[in-house]
C-alpha cells in the first residue's frame, strides 16, 4: 500500500486541515465536517447544501462558495455523510429563505440525506430535497436501487446555485435543479480501479487489456467488460448510449470528465473525440468543461454528462462562480 | 433463555462490537466484490463508537441500551448500513419499552419490528441480497439464539447465488452472483454475538464482553 | 497498455484539437503546435512565451490567458517542443513590446528555446529568456546538467504575467521572473511510475513498499528510495531539504502539488502537514494554492514548491488571471 | 573508401532511419532507465522526417544532403537530441562545402567539425556519458568506416560504467552508472549506417537503401 496518508482512518480530517489551510474563504468545520463559506449564512439567499462519501473531490467540498454551494458535507471515502452534518450544515447556512439538499441517488445518501431533513424540519429549517439519478449505466431501474447520481451533479450544483445567487426563491431553486437533474445524462469508463485507504489495495481486478464499461464513481465494477478500444471508439460508445438514451433537441453543456488518473493530455484528446462524435450525430455543444471534478481516488478513466439547456439554463452556466474548483466571471 | 438485563444488551452490543472488528476485512473485501469496499470499515466506526457510548452513559434498561446504539450508529456510520443498522436497533430498543428485563419473546417481537422497519426504510425483502436475507429467518428462530445464529449464517450464505435488487450490489446486475452481500454478512456476526451473550448468560461460554 | 489515446503518436495533435474544442478563448494551431491567446497580439504588452514537452497539463497551454502566458508551444511527450514552435509563437504574439522565453532547464528545452531566440532575433523580435532551474533534489550541479525546472515554473509565469499585463516593459517583466525564479525551490517525490504512451508502460518500477524521494516530472527516477512514509513524514522531509536550500526570511507562496494520479483528497491531506512542518520552522505562508499544476501524466506523488514573496510579488500573485487552468479575479 | 556522391549520404541517412526504425524499442528502453523513454520515439520521428524531406527535395551535394538531413532534425525531434544531432549533420554539411564529391578523408575532417560543433552546444566532453562519447573514437578511426562503427560500438559499450554528467541521466548521481547511454546508442548505429552505406558502395555488401 502506497497512499500519500497518514493513516486510513484520518484520511477525511487530514484532508478538511488541508482545505482550511488552503482556502481561508471556506470556513471549514474539522470535527463536524462540514465545509461552508465564510460568510454564510447569506440573508435573503436560498442555501444550497450536497455532500456525499469523499474521495470524489472537487466534488462536493471544491464547489462551495459565492455561485455553487453554501455548505457541503463529506462522508467517509465512498461513505454517505451522516445525518448530523446535514443538520448542522443547514443550520449554519440557513440564511431564512430555505435550504435545497442536492442528493445524490445511492441508498446511503439518500437515507442520511432524509433522516437529516427531518432533523432540520424540527428545528424548523425549510428543506426540500432534489435527487440527481443521471447514470444511464444503470439499466432496469425497477431492479435496481435507480440509477446512481454522478458527474450531473456538477451541473445541477452550478445552475442551481447561480438561480439562489440572483436571489431566486426555494421553489423557483429547486425546480431549476430539478430540471437540471431531470436534463443530464453520464456514463462512465474505467481504465483502472481506484485504492481506497480501507482496502488498502485495488476495488477490483482488471487485466491490462480490458476496460470497465458503465462504472459509478466508487470503485464499483461496471456493467460490461471489453477488449481495450481507442479514444474514438470509447467516445462513439459513450455517446451513442446517452443519445440512446435521451436525444435533446437543444443545445448541451458537456462535461468530459477525469476519474482522477487519466492525464489531462489523455482526456483533452478524448473530448476531441466526443465532440466530433456529438457534431456527427447532430448536437449542438453549447459548453464544455474538461477536467477532473468528479472523481473516484485514483481511478483511471472517464465520463461524459451531457446536460440539454435553454437560455436561461446558458446564462445560469455563464454567472460567476467562485469555488476552490470551479471559478469564473464576476 | 433467561430474562435479560441491560448488562446482557451491553454485553450482546461489545460481542458484537469484537466480532465487526475481527472480520472488518473480510467484510470490507465482500463489499468489494460487489460494492465500494467499505462496509468493514463503517461498521468498524460504528461498534466502536457504540462500545465507547454505552461506556460512557450506561443506559439502564435493554431498551434505552438498544436505543442509544442506534443513535450512535446513526451519527457515526453514514452509508447505507449506518440508517439501517441504525434504524434496527433504535427501532427494536423502543419496542421494548422501558422494562428493565426482557425475556426471550419479547425481544423476538421487538426485533421483527425493527427488521420491519428496516425493510420499510430501505424498501427491500427477502430475496433482495441484503440484510434482511440474514435478519428475517434469525428473527423466525429466536428465541433459540443458537437456531437464530445458525438462520443467521445460512441465510447469508444463502445470499451467494443471488442477483441484488437493492444497494449498491444491484448496478452489477447478474454480475453480482456469486457473491456474498456484506450486510447479511455482517448481520449474521450481529446475531452471532447475540448468541454467544445469551450462552454467555447461561454459563456455557463467558463471551469476553 | 490501457490508455485513454487513439495512438502513441496522436497524442498530442489529439489532446490540441480537444482543447480547441474547449476554449474558444484560445487560438489553438494543432498543425503548428502553438496554443495562444485568441486576442494576441496585444498591442502595447511584453508578451510571455513558454513551453516543454507534453504531459505535465495544465502547464503550459493551460496557462495561457490574459494575466499569465501569451502562447505555449507544446512538444511531444515529454519531448521539449521544436524551434520552429518558439519562433512563431513568437511571431504570433509578439505586440511591439518584445517576448519573454519562460524556459525550464532541461538541456533540450535550453537548446531548443535558444535556436528559436535566434531565429526570432533574425525577424528583429526582440526575445529574453529566464530559466526557471527549481528543483532542489539536483545536488551537485556542477556534474549535471543543473537544477531541474518544476513547480517554480507557475509562479514565475503567474508573477510575470501578472507584471506584463499591468503594461511593465520587457526589462522589467524579465526581471521580475529572474527574481521569482531565483525565490523558488522545490522537491517532489514519487508514489509511483507515469506512462507515456511511447514506452506503454511505467518508466520505472517501484516497489510497492518504497518511494521515489527527489523526482523530477519526466518520469525519471529519483535521487534515492525509502521505504514507504506517512504523509506527515514526507512533509518534513520534503520542507527540510527546501528549507535546507534556502530559508525565506519573508512570507512564501506554497505550491503543494499533485503529480497527476494522487487524489485531491490525499493532496489535501499532505497540505494539511506541509503547512504544519512550515509553521514549525517559523515560515509563514502568505498563499497556498493545492491542486494537480505541474503533472507528470499519471505519476502518482506530490511537490512542493515555495516561493519568496514581498509585497510586490504578492500583489501580482493577487492580480486576476483568466486561463483553463488557473483562475481568479478580475 | 570510394570517393561519395549525394547518393552515398542519402543512402546513409536511408539506412540510418531503417536502423533507428528497428531500434526505436530499445532507444526508449534505455532511456527509460535513465532517462523520460523517448529517444526511440524522437529519433524515429526525426530519420523519418529526413527520409521524406530528401525524397521531397533531392539535393545534390553531400553537403546539402547532411544540412536538409540536419535542418529536419533540429525541426521534428525536440529534446535534446534534436538540436544535438540536427547541428550535427548541419555542421558536418556545412564543413563539406559545395563539392559534388568527398573524400573518406574529407568526410571523417568534416565530422570531427559537426562532433566538435556538438561537445560545444552542449557543453559535453569525452566521458560524460553521452552521444560524444561513441562520436569521438568513430570519428578517430575513420575513414576507416568498419573501424568506426566498431569503435562507435565500443564508446557506446563503455558509457555503461559511467557516471553521466550532461543531459537527463546526470540527475540519477551515481544511480545513473550501469546503464549504456540511450544517444551513445543511436549514435553507434548511425556510424554503423555509414559503414553499412560504404560496404553497399564497395560492392561488399549491397545496402537495403
Ligand atoms: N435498501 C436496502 N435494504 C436493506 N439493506 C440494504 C439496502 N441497501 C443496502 N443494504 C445493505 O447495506 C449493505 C452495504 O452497506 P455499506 O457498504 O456499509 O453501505 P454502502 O452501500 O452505502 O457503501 C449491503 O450489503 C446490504 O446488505
Ligand atoms: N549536453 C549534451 N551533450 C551531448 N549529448 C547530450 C547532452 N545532453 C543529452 N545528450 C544526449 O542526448 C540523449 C538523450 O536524447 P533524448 O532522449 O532524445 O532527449 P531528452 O534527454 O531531452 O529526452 C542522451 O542519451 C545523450 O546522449
Ligand atoms: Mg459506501
Ligand atoms: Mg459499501
Ligand atoms: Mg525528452
Ligand atoms: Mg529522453
Amino acid at each position: 500500500m502506497r497512499m500519500l496518508i497518514n493513516a486510513p482512518e484520518t484520511v477525511v480530517a487530514d484532508a478538511l486541515r488541508g482545505m482550511a489551510e488552503a482556502h481561508p474563504d471556506l470556513a471549514v468545520d474539522v470535527e463536524n465536517r462540514v465545509v461552508a463559506r465564510r460568510d454564510a449564512p447569506v440573508s435573503g439567499k436560498v442555501a444550497l447544501v450536497s455532500g456525499g462519501g469523499s474521495g470524489h473531490e472537487p466534488l462536493h467540498g471544491g464547489f462551495v462558495g459565492p455561485g455553487m454551494l453554501d455548505a457541503a458535507c463529506p462522508g467517509e471515502v465512498f461513505t454517505s455523510p451522516v445525518p448530523d452534518q446535514m443538520l448542522r450544515a443547514a443550520s449554519l447556512v440557513d440564511g431564512g429563505e430555505g435550504v435545497l439538499f442536492i442528493v445524490k441517488n445511492y441508498t446511503g445518501d439518500v437515507l442520511n440525506f432524509d433522516m437529516g431533513a427531518e432533523l432540520a424540519d424540527e428545528e424548523d429549517i425549510r428543506v426540500t430535497r432534489v435527487l440527481v439519478e443521471d447514470d444511464v449505466a444503470v439499466t432496469d431501474s425497477l431492479y435496481t436501487a435507480g440509477r446512481r447520481g454522478t458527474g450531473g451533479t456538477l451541473f445541477v450544483e452550478k445552475l442551481a446555485g447561480a438561480a439562489a445567487e440572483e436571489g431566486a426563491p426555494l421553489e423557483r431553486v429547486t425546480a431549476i435543479a430539478q430540471r437540471v437533474a431531470d436534463a443530464s445524462r453520464s456514463f462512465g469508463v474505467a481504465l483502472g480501479a481506484p485504492t481506497t485507504p480501507a482496502k488498502g489495495g485495488p476495488t477490483f481486478d482488471l487485466p491490462s487489456d480490458e476496460l470497465e464499461l458503465g462504472i459509478g464513481i466508487h470503485g464499483e465494477p461496471g456493467r460490461e467488460r471489453r477488449a481495450v478500444m481507442t479514444s474514438a471508439e470509447i467516445a462513439d460508445y459513450t455517446v451513442d448510449v446517452l443519445l440512446a438514451d435521451r436525444m435533446p433537441s437543444g443545445p448541451v453543456l458537456a462535461l468530459v470528465n477525469g476519474m482522477g488518473a487519466t492525464p489531462l493530455l489523455e482526456l483533452y484528446g478524448f473530448n476531441a473525440e466526443v465532440q466530433r462524435a456529438l457534431r456527427g450525430r447532430g448536437v449542438e455543444v453549447a459548453r464544455t468543461l474538461v477536467g477532473n471534478y468528479v472523481t473516484s481516488l485514483d481511478m483511471a478513466g472517464c465520463s461524459v454528462t451531457l446536460c440539454e439547456v435553454d437560455d436561461e439554463l446558458l446564462r445560469l452556466w455563464d454567472a460567476p462562480v467562485s469555488t476552490a474548483g470551479l471559478r469564473w466571471g464576476r | 433463555m433467561a430474562a435479560m438485563d441491560a448488562g446482557f444488551f451491553r454485553r450482546w452490543l461489545t460481542l458484537a462490537a469484537a466480532a465487526v472488528d475481527r472480520d472488518a476485512a473480510r467484510l470490507t473485501d465482500l463489499d468489494s466484490a460487489v460494492g465500494d469496499a467499505d462496509h468493514g470499515s463503517n461498521l468498524r466506526r460504528g461498534f466502536t463508537a457504540v462500545t465507547a457510548a454505552l461506556d460512557a452513559d450506561s443506559p439502564d434498561t435493554p431498551g434505552a441500551v438498544l436505543q442509544l446504539a442506534g443513535r450512535t450508529l446513526v451519527s457515526t456510520v453514514g452509508g447505507a448500513s449506518g440508517p439501517l443498522y441504525g434504524t434496527l436497533l433504535r427501532r427494536t430498543g423502543k419496542a421494548l419499552g422501558d422494562g428493565a428485563e426482557v425475556s426471550g419473546e419479547e425481544l423476538r417481537d421487538a426485533l421483527r419490528a425493527g427488521v420491519e422497519a428496516v425493510a420499510r426504510l430501505g424498501g427491500g425483502a427477502a430475496g433482495d441480497k441484503t440484510m434482511l436475507d440474514a435478519l428475517l429467518p434469525a428473527v423466525d428462530a429466536l428465541p433459540d439464539t443458537a437456531a437464530a445464529r445458525a438462520a443467521a449464517l445460512g441465510g447469508a450464505e444463502a445470499t451467494v447465488p443471488l442477483q441484488a435488487r437493492k444497494g449498491r450490489a444491484s448496478y452489477l446486475g447478474e454480475r453480482s452472483k456469486g457473491h456474498m452481500d456484506p450486510g447479511a454478512a455482517s448481520s449474521a456476526l450481529l446475531i452471532g454475538a447475540l448468541d454467544e451473550a445469551a450462552a454467555g448468560q447461561d454459563g456455557t461460554v463467558e463471551g469476553d464482553g
